[in-house]
């Protein structure tokens, strides 16, 4: 597993490689907080190349939109296959986080 | 081998392993059971979804929460598979604990913001029964029928 | 994993099955337990030679020798391995045999071009151990120990 | 599993994909024994991609080289890997077979 940053117009993009859980986690929070400490503010984490995600990764992505949003950022979440959408409903976070169907679509409306 | 050949087989397997309490296994863990669940050709969103996630809640309590990462304990792993259900029994050397009074509901408005406490609420939405043992530790038994939720 | 993460993990994998009499499911039946021996890293050779050839003769004979083909009889498999040793058990329906008066030496001259007769001597010769036990049919046990030949 | 026949200057080549065991074995010993009839009398069989081999496979060799020898032809061996090597030196069928190397090598002599 691993985390590839780059950054495409205006926006650091993130893709999860691998499973996000509670044995990687922190690297996540860390990268994306050093970035936002660097002052980018718009930010696009995509999951086309997830496995899985447990409780302790969606804490982490609930943490981050928190702290990029109380420094007037935005994060955005692509490309979540069935069965995260299926996580993302049970834990009702569907409805905290913008989420686009693929990486193109979360780009252009930022 | 079809999913038809393994009904004919009555195919049972059974993984028993015992792992020191440091989260870096879990991820090992996951994919040798998920490895099993595929071998009896169980439900392929069941293999990438409910069994990982379910599964990776229980070892991070158990390691995090009843074993407090310490080194001088362990947690034990019992996983059951046949046509019919996948049995997990998870064992850590913590104090036990109440499902009704630790878990909380994750998707209400005053907890949707916060970090932590989406792991049992997971676990009991993701299988189809959730018990709770003591028996030398703590025992958390999780079942997941291959068909219909209904028991 | 690492062979050496599998040690840590005191990993043990079960499996058991009924197979109808027929030797279309032998392939399949050697296939399932060599990936459970790979999943514990079980030596290559042993994986890809030891293994498959001597399962596939004790289920010849059981399926063939033993339950003569009869639609009404099962062969039982059940395989334990662990870090340290595969026992496989199979059990067919039959009379049972004895090893000692079944087996004959098929490199000797006067059986080297027989088309039959070799399948004890290489379960034998593959496997660390050969035992039988009579247990309401005829179970072949067979062990293999991970490392050395040594008992 | 299956077996691949052609003719290579003079030479039945059959090429064994996958395992030679009591379930295919009198697919290959038809095989062998119809090119046979036609009048064929060099054969090679190439293990380049065979599995394992258990007794009955080895049976049918043992017969097959017979029934050929018996009609002035010859049955030759190629590409035994480490694992079928170490089969036929347990079972001293590297005694009774002409085993060569390569396919090449074993046409070369035919
Ligand atoms: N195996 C366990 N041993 C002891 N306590 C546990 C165990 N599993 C869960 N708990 C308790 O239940 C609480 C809620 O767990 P959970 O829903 O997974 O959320 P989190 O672990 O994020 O707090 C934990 O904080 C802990 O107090
Ligand atoms: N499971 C079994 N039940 C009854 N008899 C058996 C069994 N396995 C082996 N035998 C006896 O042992 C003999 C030798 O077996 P084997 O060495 O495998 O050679 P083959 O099967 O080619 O005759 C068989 O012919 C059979 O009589």
């Amino acid at each position: 597993m691993s985390f590839a940053i780059k950054k495409q117009s205006e926006v650091v993009v993130v893709d999860v490689e691998g499973q996000l859980i509670v044995g990687n986690r922190q690297e996540l929070k860390q990268k994306v907080l050093d970035e936002l400490e660097r002052g980018e503010r718009k930010f696009l984490i995509d999951f086309s190349q997830t496995g899985y995600i447990d409780s302790s990764g969606l804490g982490v992505l609930v943490s981050l939109s928190k702290k990029i949003r109380e420094q007037g950022g935005e994060l955005r979440l692509a490309n979540l296959n069935e069965d995260l959408k299926t996580l993302f409903e049970l834990t009702k976070l569907d409805t905290l986080f913008q989420i686009a169907d693929t990486r193109e679509r979360a780009l252009e409306t930022f | 081998m079809s999913a038809n050949y393994i009904d004919t087989l009555q195919l049972r397997l059974t993984l028993e392993l015992c792992a020191p309490s440091d989260i870096r296994f879990i991820e090992g863990i996951v994919a040798l059971i998920q490895r099993q669940c595929k071998e009896v050709s169980f439900p392929s969103s069941k293999c990438s979804l409910n069994i990982p996630v379910a599964l990776s809640e229980a070892l991070a309590n158990a390691i995090l929460r009843a074993n407090k990462e310490d080194p001088g304990k362990q947690v034990y792993v019992r996983s059951a598979i046949d046509n019919d259900r996948l049995v997990i029994e998870i064992r850590d050397e913590g104090p036990g604990f109440d499902l009704r009074t630790s878990m909380r509901d994750p998707t209400l408005d005053e907890n949707i913001t916060r970090e932590d406490g989406r792991g049992l609420f997971l676990m009991t939405r993701l299988m189809d029964r959730i018990e709770l043992f003591n028996n030398n530790g703590n025992v958390v038994r999780m079942t997941l029928n291959r068909h219909a939720e209904a028991e």
